[in-house]
């Protein structure tokens, strides 16, 4: 007979640690079933799976950044900026598909503009990114005058509302998107080069990778994710606010460290995070259904972050999180 | 034979250029002049006893809680708790209050739990072994929780005048002073300051050397969360009002004000005068934006693009150093 | 006998999966000199890292004086009169060197306040038993790293310590401060103080020991007086069979040249660096620590900007690269002198090191065919032996040895044919070192063509058909292999001549 | 990078073709709806709306009087006192009529994704009623009708989303009326001359810039008045104060400050009091009366505007009781009770209106919230 500390050690420790995520998803899933009839339902669930998918595109592209031992805080302001600039593009009678290559553009530039200041002029992304944040809600407000846009296509609305063989939209993007970047992570070279990046930048270069060209790269595709999650996000709503996206850096950065993806760089991935993003959302579903309000909610969620964080450092003995990346 | 030293050695004479830039809070000085000539320009209000007490006023707060910032992030960590912990200590203040405290109860009481409240992040840190930012972002929800659902949201006004007098005056910049010379005496004549620098710069080594890593990670963790006591003190005596859900945002403006200092994310780098410094930047350019009658939706991208121009003349510093270094 | 100063019965320790040390005794007396030899994975580290306080959770026990002694924090093994000098640099880069020297043992003042001028004037004095003169209050970080190197040994000194533990003291140390340490090792010896010394070098463990034990697979082998012991036996006992460790000689041709560097400089680092490589060639590269060899070989491969020079391969005039990109497309490849920290990613697996250049330096093909990849990194694997049970196996599990083969696949596997080598066999054991020996000697006889840096003569001289020397930057000498004799190159890299 | 930047657009082609391929199925019928602000952004938003509002009817008295009445309550920030206080006045209500709050909740900062994410759970929840205050009137449409289409009576209060297919709306003036009242109350106290500055919360937040429009638009008739500035504290008290200091110190001929936001008010009170220019300066706006006892007492504050957030939340309550117990949506006149008094309703408007209350020295300190 295995003693319990024993099997702790040897057998449980083994498995995958987002395989325990996924045990934990599974426990909250049949206690919230039981506790709240509603819970379980088709509906629920499709509800509750559109709307995460926005943040959890975002949240991808966030993971690629943290994998390449970068940090992004402007993702919650590129996706209240694009909706603006095509909103208000297309009010003033421009086509409405080079209002979007204007969006795409605008988000492409900001995420140039991390990249350069973060791998060429060697600022912290932290920093680098905090100050463009500022800088482009402030841009919003002054394009916008602070008020909502609502001059969207009679469509519009169709792409965040409707939906393809049964399933919504969104949830088909963001699977697709899902099943797309973990592929590009695990088959691709700029997968691996990020990774690489991420794990030892002086080696990374030595081996001949481009790293501050790559570095560029993964923030211009953050741009481009958050810019696309703001296109669903102004859809669902029918309505661009300037004010949108002020939590999300923050929810998405908790998201990806759930789902394992490492602060310093070099370990992760896309599945962990949508794990991540699905945990964080049925809790806050969960607990509205039974009636617990937001703040009790944030206690919830700041102890499973570091319950599980915690888990998933002691089970490897001697692993460390004291590295940091200064790119 | 002799050994030939250093590279420093060989470098250490040099025109007044070369002492001068070799002062890490030169590019900051640097900076605060320019800003404060061009707003001076502008303004025949900005040179008066008045505004700069003004001024004094309104960077206590976050001077001291950049301070607690800077010794974390020396130790190569975040603390993004900070805010949270001074909305929850406000609360507790507020309870103090209704309890008819006298400050001298009331000013130690709170100093205490700031510290117990930091030391706890510490403890964390220590013993989950995770990286401080993953620790604080789980803290900093947990904390403003607690601080909403202690405090039921409710405000306290009618604050009896001994605990407004901390925030009127001089006394926020006499505290500052204060705790920015103790902090700076600390960092640089006791062991404790030197084992913090030692430890950002290269935790193993540190403890290979026999420092006490985990004993003294506690300490700067409970001697931030002191600070953000001496800070809240300060803020409730200027908003004269108990609001639970203050310090949103605050530890962005405390990580802004140590970067812009010269504190590096990569550990081991920074000074209690360059935060200062920061801090006082970061008022000025608050100051002045009012004074320059600057309209409020263009204020954010001033501030961002400051920040950009500081670090970059910061950037330009290091690269100038370096060359003169390899002369 | 007295009573040991420090004893070790039955150490066990088991990492998960590995049993890293498996009964392992040993004592040492009290004024004396024991060297501790072993391969590497022999568990020396890991050894001295318990007596060190810096792992814990050991089985069996340690005596300290006659007395039972349980190691868990460094502080507190330092507090009993031990101290350590661990092989890889462990000063903080920010620091000062006086802070360095006393950290954590900062001489203060009344009140707790730090004494800086006792702390920079103790300082000085221990650095000129040293024989170095460097500024006490310059910061570790400009300092080379023989000098860094010392100031870890200024720290342990300082300790006032009865036993000091050195694991590879020497290692980027150049010959006159390596003689300097053992001057110094000598001299506490004779002021009683113990000292247990882990080293490769064998002239050393011979000059200073009065004892030698040796490990082998986590295991106590034996123990010999020095003075009754030949080389062939601590070889035998350590590797468990002998070794041959005779450099081969080869039959050079020198016809063709791959690469000719002209006027390289790199301003405060290196100038006026002018050479050429031929095909199937070896040129070694010596000079002390500190020379500018490393840099130049960064020049040469782009990693850092040069400031002048030019650049002939393969007979075709090319600008020096910008970028190690760059020299990868020229097909050259390069092993830093830190594998750790340069070669090697090591949170990534065997398979995903190996290709990373070879990925690179295509452009073509946006997706990873694993099957030849697999099938590209097995190849190399068997070509080079690397010892791993699959490729999929972390490059951080690897020993010293092996993570340097999966570093030279690399560049194989990139079909670079310039190969410079910083440093190749630092850091790892005897067996290990024939192997990378040997594998250099097929390349060659494959028309790879090699720069070699080393610090170590023997290695310089038995591997390099030509031998380049550096001297504070410049070339001062281009020796044929068999014109050069040990005492010359000592002259030229030490400025004598 | 450009194969996946190719990919990329690929994808979001093949997305827009598939909304324009579902387009063509949508009812457009938009309803009757009160003409208050509407831009023409207004059409635009309801386009894709699929159900009339008439399709909300078979709720209409569906309940009896022995059927308790679930309700869920949705406000833009939880926690904020202001909205405790309409809570407070909401479980009054609960409490009389036999109805339940099954949850009160909002986002922990202005947020109107978080706002969705708890109508729609309280969708799922299946509640009767639902009360929504909002932070923003138009991205708030989709979900009040989503709720709207599923059977839920929804009522917003305070802010109204006017365009949507809630039934009614129970508030003490849209923004633009309480802005009207501040800009006169702030006329009348500078003698309608001098120099004035406004200070709001968010620079995004709707609510709070159509108050600052109808402002500046009652102080366009005042060419003596001038505003000197415009500064946002993001709701920060302490970034407040140092706001008005800093104005101060820029304009010594300042008479007046007016905030939009209900930090405002006391926060610009409170840097008067330390810069000891009360009698020079004066601060007014919206304001609850407990946080500004002191300065209205002490003059600083001559007089604030609100009304009772309590007083809302009951009659907000009241309306959805009597909604689905008897089918009636509030009409002028009605009365609900001592603590909920009578309301005003326009005719053909379906928006009720509470009393506004000015807060003075004379009758600061009766009220609780």
């Amino acid at each position: 007979m295995t003693k319990p500390r024993q099997f702790w050690k040897g057998t449980f420790a083994k498995y995958n640690y987002q395989f325990v995520l996924l045990l934990f998803l599974a426990v909250w899933f049949v206690v919230m079933g039981i506790v709240n009839h509603s819970f379980l339902s088709m509906n629920n669930i499709a509800t509750v799976v559109t709307r995460l998918s926005e943040i959890a595109i975002i949240a991808m592209g966030m993971t690629i950044v943290v994998i390449a031992g970068g940090f992004d805080l402007s993702v919650g302001t590129i996706m209240a900026m694009v909706p603006c600039i095509v909103g208000l593009a297309y009010g003033q009678g421009v086509p409405f598909a080079v209002c979007l290559a204007f969006g795409f553009l605008a988000a492409m530039a900001v995420g140039l503009l991390n990249g350069v200041l973060i791998a060429k002029a060697g600022f912290q992304p932290i920093i680098g990114t905090l100050a463009t944040m500022t800088a482009l809600r402030s841009l919003i407000y002054v394009i916008t005058k602070g008020k909502p846009i609502s001059s969207f296509p009679e469509n519009y609305m169709q792409l965040a509302h409707g939906k393809l063989l049964g399933i919504p939209i969104p949830i088909l993007l963001m699977l697709a998107f899902a099943v797309f970047f973990s592929w590009i992570m695990s088959h691709t070279k700029f997968g691996r080069f990020v990774y690489a990046t991420g794990g030892n930048i002086k080696a990374a270069d030595i081996a001949g990778i481009h790293t501050a060209g790559l570095t560029i790269k993964v923030y211009v595709l953050s741009a481009i994710l958050s810019a696309l999650a703001g296109i669903l996000y102004s859809s669902r709503l029918i309505s661009a606010s300037p004010d949108a996206g002020a939590n999300t850096s923050f929810d998405c950065v908790t998201a990806v460290l759930l789902g394992g993806t490492s602060i310093a760089g070099g370990k992760g991935n896309i599945q962990g995070t949508v794990l991540g993003i699905i945990i964080l959302n049925f809790i806050i579903n969960g607990f509205n259904l039974i009636g617990i309000n937001a703040y009790w909610q944030m206690i919830f969620k700041g102890c499973v972050l570091l319950a599980a964080i915690g888990y998933d450092s002691r089970r490897k003995p001697g692993f460390k999180m004291v590295k940091q990346k200064t790119a | 034979m002799k050994n030939s030293g250093t590279k420093n050695v060989r470098k250490e004479t040099g025109g007044l250029l070369d002492t001068l830039i070799r002062i890490p809070e030169i590019t900051i000085v640097l900076f605060i002049v320019i800003v404060s000539v061009f707003i001076g320009i502008q303004s025949e209000s900005f040179f008066t006893t008045d505004n700069f007490v003004n001024i004094s006023k309104q960077i206590a707060v976050n001077g001291i809680l950049s301070i607690g910032m800077m010794l974390v992030i020396i130790a190569k960590g975040v603390d993004l708790s900070i805010g949270s912990v001074l909305a929850l200590l406000c609360a507790v203040t507020g309870t103090l209050v209704e309890q008819n405290a006298p400050i001298w109860v009331a000013f130690p009481a709170i100093l205490a739990l700031g510290a117990f409240f930091g030391l706890l992040n510490g403890i964390l840190v220590v013993k989950l072994k995770v990286a401080p930012i993953i620790v604080t972002l789980g803290t900093m929800n947990i904390y403003r929780g607690i601080a909403q659902v202690y405090s039921g949201g409710k405000w306290t006004s009618n604050l009896p005048d001994t605990y407004i007098m901390w925030g009127q005056g001089l006394m926020p910049i006499c505290l500052l002073i204060i705790v920015a010379i103790l902090f700076a005496v600390i960092m640089k004549y006791t062991s404790f300051g030197r084992h913090v620098y030692a430890i950002g710069s290269n935790e193993e080594s540190a403890r290979l050397a026999g420092i006490r890593v985990d004993r003294t990670k506690k300490i700067i963790f409970t001697c931030s969360g002191l600070l953000i006591g001496f800070a809240t003190m300060v803020f409730i005596g200027r908003t004269g009002v108990i609001q639970p859900s203050a310090g949103t945002g605050y530890e962005m403006d405390a990580i802004g004000a140590a970067v812009l200092g010269g504190v590096s994310f990569a550990g081991g780098k920074g000074t209690v005068l360059g935060t200062v410094l920061g801090a006082v930047l970061m008022g000025l350019i608050m100051n002045g934006m009012t004074l320059l009658k600057i309209s409020a939706n263009y204020q954010g991208m001033i501030t961002g693009l400051i920040i950009v121009l500081a670090l970059l003349l910061d950037t330009f510093r290091n690269v100038y150093q370096g060359r003169r270094a390899r002369a | 006998m007295a009573t040991p100063l420090l004893q070790l019965v039955n150490i066990r320790k088991e990492f998960p999966g590995v049993l890293a040390l498996d009964k392992v005794n040993l004592d040492i007396q009290e004024g004396e000199v024991l060297a501790l030899v072993g391969e590497n994975g022999a568990g020396k580290s890991t050894l001295i890292k318990i007596l060190a306080g810096a792992l814990s959770g050991y089985e069996g026990e340690i005596l300290w004086k006659g007395e039972p002694f349980r190691a868990n924090q460094t502080w507190e093994v330092q507090q009993a009169g031990i101290s350590t000098i661990y092989q890889e640099l462990t000063s903080c880069p920010e620091l000062s060197v006086a802070e360095n020297i006393f950290l954590g043992r900062e001489p203060k003042k009344k009140g707790g306040i730090i004494d800086w001028k006792r702390m920079n004037d103790m300082a000085a004095e221990v650095l000129d038993t040293l024989h170095m003169h460097i500024n006490p209050a310059a910061r570790v970080s400009s300092l080379t790293v023989a000098n860094q190197q010392l100031i870890e040994i200024a720290r342990a000194l300082t300790m006032e310590a009865k036993l000091i533990i050195m694991d590879e003291p020497t290692s980027s140390l150049s010959e006159h401060e390596v003689k300097t340490l053992c001057e110094i090792v000598k001299k506490l010896r004779e002021q009683g103080i113990s000292v247990l010394y882990i080293s490769h070098k064998f002239e050393e463990i011979f000059e200073l020991s009065d004892r030698i034990s040796v490990l082998r697979d986590g295991k106590y082998i034996g123990t010999r007086d020095t003075k009754d012991a030949s080389l062939d036996e601590i070889l035998a006992m350590m590797v468990g069979r002998s070794v041959d460790m005779h450099f081969v000689a080869r039959s050079t041709k020198k016809e063709e040249v791959v690469l000719k560097v002209d006027n390289l400089t790199s301003k405060g680092f290196f100038e006026d660096i002018s050479f050429e490589l031929h095909r199937g060639e070896i040129l070694g590269i010596s000079g002390l620590v500190g020379a500018g060899r490393t840099e130049m070989a960064r020049g040469i491969f782009g990693v850092d900007r040069v400031d002048s020079g030019s650049m002939v391969i393969y007979g075709e005039e090319r600008r020096i690269p910008m970028s190690p990109g760059e020299a990868l497309k020229l097909g050259i490849g390069f092993l830093p002198e830190d594998r750790k920290e340069q070669g090697l990613v090591l949170m990534m697996s065997i398979g995903e090191n190996v290709s990373l250049p070879s990925l690179a330096k295509n452009k073509k093909n946006f997706v990873i065919s694993f099957g030849k990849e697999k099938e590209d990194v097995e190849d190399y694997i068997q070509r080079l032996s690397i010892k791993t049970p699959s490729l999929n196996q972390l490059a951080q599990n690897l020993s010293g040895g092996n993570q340097q083969k999966v570093v030279i696949a690399k560049w194989l596997a990139s079909k670079s044919k310039i190969l410079i080598f910083d440093e190749p066999t630092r850091g790892i054991d005897i067996g290990a070192k024939a192997e990378i020996y040997d594998l250099m000697n097929e390349l060659v006889a494959q028309d790879y063509s090699i720069i070699m840096i080393s610090s170590e003569l023997p290695e310089v001289m038995g591997m390099s058909d030509r031998i380049m020397i550096m001297h504070e930057g410049k070339q001062v000498a281009l020796l044929d292999r068999d014109a050069a004799s040990p005492e010359e190159i000592m002259g030229y890299a030490t400025g004598a001549m | 990078m450009k194969k996946m930047k190719k990919l990329l657009a690929i994808l979001l082609a093949a997305s827009m073709v598939m909304m324009t391929g579902c387009s063509g199925k949508q009812a457009d019928t938009p309803a009757p709806q009160p003409e208050e602000q509407t831009g023409q952004e207004a059409p635009d938003a309801k386009q894709g709306e699929t159900e009339a509002p008439e399709a909300g009817n078979s709720m209409a008295g569906s309940k009896t009087d022995a059927d308790t009445i679930k309700i869920g309550i949705v406000v833009k920030q939880a926690g904020a006192p202001y909205f405790d206080y309409a809570a407070g006045g909401a479980k009054k209500a609960a409490a009389d009529l036999n109805a339940e709050i099954v949850s009160y909740t909002g986002p922990t900062s202005e947020d109107v994704n978080q706002e969705i994410t708890f109508i729609e759970d309280l969708i799922t929840q299946k509640v009767d009623a639902i009360l929504v205050s909002t932070a923003d009137s138009t991205a708030i449409i989709p979900t009040i009708n989503k709720a709207m289409d599923a059977g839920i009576a929804v009522f917003t209060f305070d802010i109204d989303a006017p365009d949507s297919n809630r039934l009614f709306c129970i508030t003490a003036g849209n923004a633009e009326e309480s802005g009207t009242a501040i800009g006169e109350s702030l006329a009348k106290a500078v003698d309608g001359a001098g120099q004035v500055a406004l200070l709001t919360g968010g620079l995004g937040s709707d609510t709070l810039n159509r108050r600052l429009a109808a402002i500046e638009e009652v102080l366009a008739d005042y060419p003596d008045i001038e505003i000197v500035a415009t500064e946002a504290c993001d709701d920060d008290f302490e970034k407040c104060v140092s706001q008005v200091e800093n104005l101060m110190q820029t304009y010594p001929e300042l008479k007046a400050v007016a905030g939009v936001s209900t930090v405002n008010p006391p926060a610009a009170a409170m840097a008067i009091k330390s810069a000891k220019k009360d009698g020079q300066v004066i601060s007014l706006g919206i304001a609850l009366p407990s946080q500004i006892t002191e300065y209205v007492d002490s003059g600083i504050i001559p007089e604030a505007i609100l009304w009772d957030p309590g007083v809302m939340g009951y009659d907000a309550v009241a309306a959805a009781c009597d909604y689905l117990r008897n089918g009636e949506l509030p009409t002028d006149g009605k009365d609900y009770g001592e603590y909920g008094g009578k309301i005003v309703v326009e005719s053909g408007d379906s928006v009720a209106y509470i009393p506004s209350i000015v807060f003075t020295k004379d009758n600061v300190h009766d009220f609780e919230f």
